[in-house]
């Protein structure tokens, strides 16, 4: 395959949305005849039953698809059951926001005494933590979900467990959320830099 | 002081003891003071006995003023770089006669154990190397980041009904709640006071709002006041405060930065 | 292309982590040693030069990657590089993460001499290293991650070679032992004081 052709292959295996003609040859450096000409060479190599690929023209640029033939085997490689189980993380970030919510995710950061940034993005793609508004000074709040309660089995959030069994600490009198801020700060250092 | 001729550190060129502003520094380039302090040994272009640190103090803040400039972040790292220079010179000088009242170790025992962490680092700084040539190797494969077309996506949205146990939680939030013991820096000699203890001090006086750094260390000692200083560089690199000082010996004002006062806020609000 | 190597092309077209042997075999439904043979079949297939992907082994598994004489068009159609290189002190958190995981980050500062915090920082950021639960006083731990696996071209953490390859020789490590010592004694009063 030519030179070009490998290129714009490439370009388009990198990229998840369709790339136009025109991004195409700024980025190859090419005049877009030659990378129309290209495409079509690409789109032969890649035609019907010679490749695992197949090129797509969609909303104004191509894209690389993955044959239909192999649809049956990427559905068994990819839909196989995964336990969703909670990362020790996750558990954490979890179990801060059921407590003192509603929590922005640099406090959660605080405490962990390491940023809560991928946590707190896995909880809210699997919908067990949901935004609930902004603190006065704009940053984002965090409260647990319905979701959060089903997955848990619980109908209130007065059932979460009493802390005092695990507490290591339970002589403290003070107040849980500056508890958990110290031994945060104590652990980390301070918080994670930057939020 | 040193008197061979050049005396190369990485890229850190001292050359002449006499002609110090010929001192180029590049901090980047240091991984680590065992790394600066096997080098400085191995060449033998010095004896770290001689080697008068504050020397290269002066060196760095006149190339400091030919840049015109203060580079905070560099120069949190020089002061974390000569700190553990002095550190271990000191272990080296403290083998005397003040040597019971500080450490129970014998001169010995000393250089083996600093040997012996010169050694661990310098290996890892020779690994750090080969990662380096291995991403040179691997330098233009990239690899696709999309997400897996819909129509394959897996659905877990639907959460199994009380799936996770709630006492999961409960374990979690106590393991946040216990108090790390102290790290251990025995090497360090007779730790008085550490960052983490004046970093937690003074996040409780910018909680209240702004204050001032004659506050922060009323009536402590000197080498409080020092690492006072420092944790104070270390929350201006953190973003979390800035500082303000209107005329030389002046008061300096310490008021907490945006980010965090947002913090601050949202937690009086939560409370 | 025969149509195992066709689906197994798609499958590695469609995952974003490294796919092992026995996964391709199980969603292709096919058994090891035709597995084996279709990526053999494939490597050929996309042998540089050929075209705008490579076939590339990670991590215990095969990976699909752009060939990187696309990598001038790559970055100019992304606009950003690659993988920024890594600076010594991050290299070094790297190395000793690599060797040492799980291990936190107080234990890779007092190794290094130096705190590791904004290395670490900066290795998470890149997803380079992960975290991997906390020791038993609550530092969290990290390890490496897949993306380090891909972006150092990995097949398996054992591939990094032995640490000892990089220490002194003996004999300078006798000498740096004789000469640490002396320096001790010069200001212990002369004597050997050791003894």
């Amino acid at each position: 395959m030519a030179a070009l052709a490998r290129s714009i292959e490439a370009l388009l295996f990198l990229s998840p949305d369709p790339v136009s003609i025109s991004d195409l040859a700024d980025a190859t450096e090419a005049g877009e005849d030659a990378v129309t000409a290209a495409l079509r060479l690409l789109e032969q190599e890649l035609a019907p039953g010679r490749r695992g690929l197949r090129l797509k023209e969609v909303g104004g640029g191509h894209l690389l698809a993955s044959a239909p033939e192999a649809e049956e085997a990427a559905r068994r490689l990819f839909s196989r059951p995964r336990v969703a189980t909670l990362t020790p993380a996750q558990a954490e970030t979890l179990a801060i926001v059921a407590d003192l919510q509603p929590i922005s995710r640099p406090e959660i950061g605080r405490i962990r005494g390491v940023s809560a940034d991928s946590a707190t993005a896995t909880l809210l793609e699997r919908g067990l933590i949901e935004e609930s508004g902004r603190s006065q000074f704009g940053a984002t709040l965090y409260r647990t979900s319905t979701s959060f309660m089903k997955l848990f089995g619980l109908t209130s959030l007065k059932e979460l467990p009493d802390l005092a069994q695990w507490d290591p600490s339970p002589e403290e009198q003070a107040d849980l959320r500056e508890r958990l801020l110290r031994a945060g700060e104590a652990r980390g250092g301070g918080g994670p830099a930057g939020e | 002081m040193c008197e061979a001729g050049a005396l190369a550190v990485g890229g850190a060129r001292y050359r002449d003891a006499m002609s110090i502003a010929s001192l180029e520094l590049d901090l980047e380039v240091f991984s680590g003071p065992f790394d600066l302090l096997l080098t400085l040994v191995l060449r033998e272009e010095v004896d770290l006995m001689e080697l008068q640190i504050a020397e290269v103090v002066l060196a760095y803040l006149d190339h400091l003023e030919a840049r015109g400039e203060l580079d905070l972040e560099s120069a949190t790292e020089f002061i974390v770089l000569i700190a553990a220079l002095l550190e271990l010179k000191s272990r080296l000088l403290i083998a005397g006669e003040d040597a019971e009242e500080l450490l129970d170790i014998e001169p010995e025992q000393a250089a083996e154990e600093l040997l012996e962490r010169m050694l661990t680092a310098h290996r890892y700084r020779g690994a750090a190397a080969h990662l380096r040539e291995l991403l040179q190797r691997e330098h233009g494969f990239r690899y696709r980041c999309a997400p897996l077309p819909a129509h394959l996506r897996r659905v877990v949205l639907d959460p199994q009904e009380g799936a996770e146990s709630p006492e999961a939680l409960g374990q979690a939030l106590a393991g946040l709640l216990r108090m790390p013991p102290q790290i251990s820096i025995r090497h360090i000699s007779v730790p008085r006071v550490s960052v983490a203890e004046r970093l937690a001090h003074l996040r409780a006086l910018l909680r209240r709002g702004r204050f001032s750094f004659e506050e922060a260390v009323r009536g402590a000692d000197r080498v409080t006041v020092a690492v006072t200083l420092f944790a104070l560089l270390e929350l201006y690199k953190r973003g979390e405060a800035s500082w303000e000082q209107s005329e030389s010996f002046g008061e300096i004002a310490i008021t907490a930065c945006a980010d965090d006062g947002r913090l601050v806020a949202a937690r009086s609000v939560a409370a």
